[in-house]
């Protein structure tokens, strides 16, 4: 179980290390990456994240306590990186262990969807014509 | 009179600035620091449409009165993932 | 895109790479390992898997054709491990790339559950105690 | 008369052997070979259940007939993932 705000690249095989026991067979790994193009087409340079940290990480840890509410085999780790970020680089990570692969499936989902409503996290977008924007997650349509 | 730290994110950073301390009239709460915001930079009063706050790492409602060395949170909506 | 029968340790970074691309922010990992104990709680010693190799990698590719007719921006990749294995090593990985993470997990969803049904791959478990049985998947109930 | 290269995999492969070829009359089809089998080979009968067949990699009937060189493939239920 592993839930951190990090400031350097995220690796993904520590992630999986971390939540990964003898009795889990199932994992899903979630994770978003910084895309060359913005919704709305334009091209992106890079990203630059925030976070109120202490609150962040208590998001996840709380986000991970929901889960094992009514999946108590479930482990979760939850990493968000903050600071800028180039096109490519993993901003967010969710890895999900489980004996069986429909609770690994729906605590990924459950968690990352969760992430984007309630973790004090934000995101600016950096254009390559030069723009900033702090582009907020929508609700009800999928900004990734 | 509470003095409290003041903690902006995003364009609420942008606009006022990443910390500061506020001192308010006894009573105050967490809404009458934002009033108070609002009227020495004006360029935030744009900013207040899904604005939420939070008092020492816990989300609070405007209404929460203020004590000294509170820290308060300005979280615009958020973006992560 | 990927769609192998393998005989060697699977490598999930190699996989995920080879459906990364600019435009997908969102991959969906899924991968099943050996667990130490089987569903009725019997200490595993180990799995041997064998396919009908031919027909398994078409079965794959075919289960990403059927993704890619209603989610045309997903990029799959789907590889299974044959031969012995032993406990906590990774018999099968799915990885879904997509724009939006919402596909991503649909698919990867997907792939493994048509795979389980209709993949020509059969799994015998060999248990501590000696014995080794030939595990159906069963359907309508989960085994992973 | 047809001579077919029989592939049979997991339980069945341990009851019928993995690899052999198999001589069968005119207008034999994909389940008189079967039945032939089971002649031969009694353990197999309780195998039946779930059983596919294939011709030349790809998913056959009982009904498709038998021509000379196919490889046919005995797939019991599958277990993969």
């Amino acid at each position: 179980m592993l839930f951190e705000i990090v400031r350097e690249p995220i690796d993904l095989r520590t992630i999986e290390n971390a939540v990964l026991a003898p009795g889990c067979g199932g994992v899903v790994s979630f994770f978003g990456s910084v895309r060359e193009r913005a919704d709305d087409g334009r091209a992106v340079e890079g990203l630059r994240y925030e976070a109120h940290e202490a609150m962040a990480r208590a998001s996840f840890r709380e986000i991970a306590d929901e889960v094992r509410a009514t999946m108590p085999e479930v482990r979760l780790a939850i990493v968000h990186r903050i600071g800028a970020l180039n096109v490519g680089e993993i901003a967010v990570a969710v890895v999900a262990a489980a004996p069986h692969r429909a609770e690994a499936f729906a605590a990924a989902r459950f968690a990352i969807d969760a992430l984007k409503e309630r973790s004090p996290i934000w995101k600016q977008e950096r254009y390559c014509d030069g723009e900033r924007l702090w582009v907020e997650n929508r609700f009800g349509e999928e900004r990734r | 009179m509470p003095v409290v730290r003041l903690v902006a994110f995003a364009r609420l950073r942008e606009v006022l600035g990443e910390h500061r301390e506020i001192v308010l009239p006894d009573g105050a709460n967490v809404g009458d620091l934002w009033e108070a915001l609002v009227r020495e930079e004006p360029r935030a009063t744009a900013l207040a449409r899904g604005l939420r706050f939070a008092r020492n790492d816990a989300l609070c409602s405007a209404e929460m009165p203020l004590r000294d060395g509170d820290e308060i949170s300005l979280l615009p909506p958020y973006g992560g993932g």
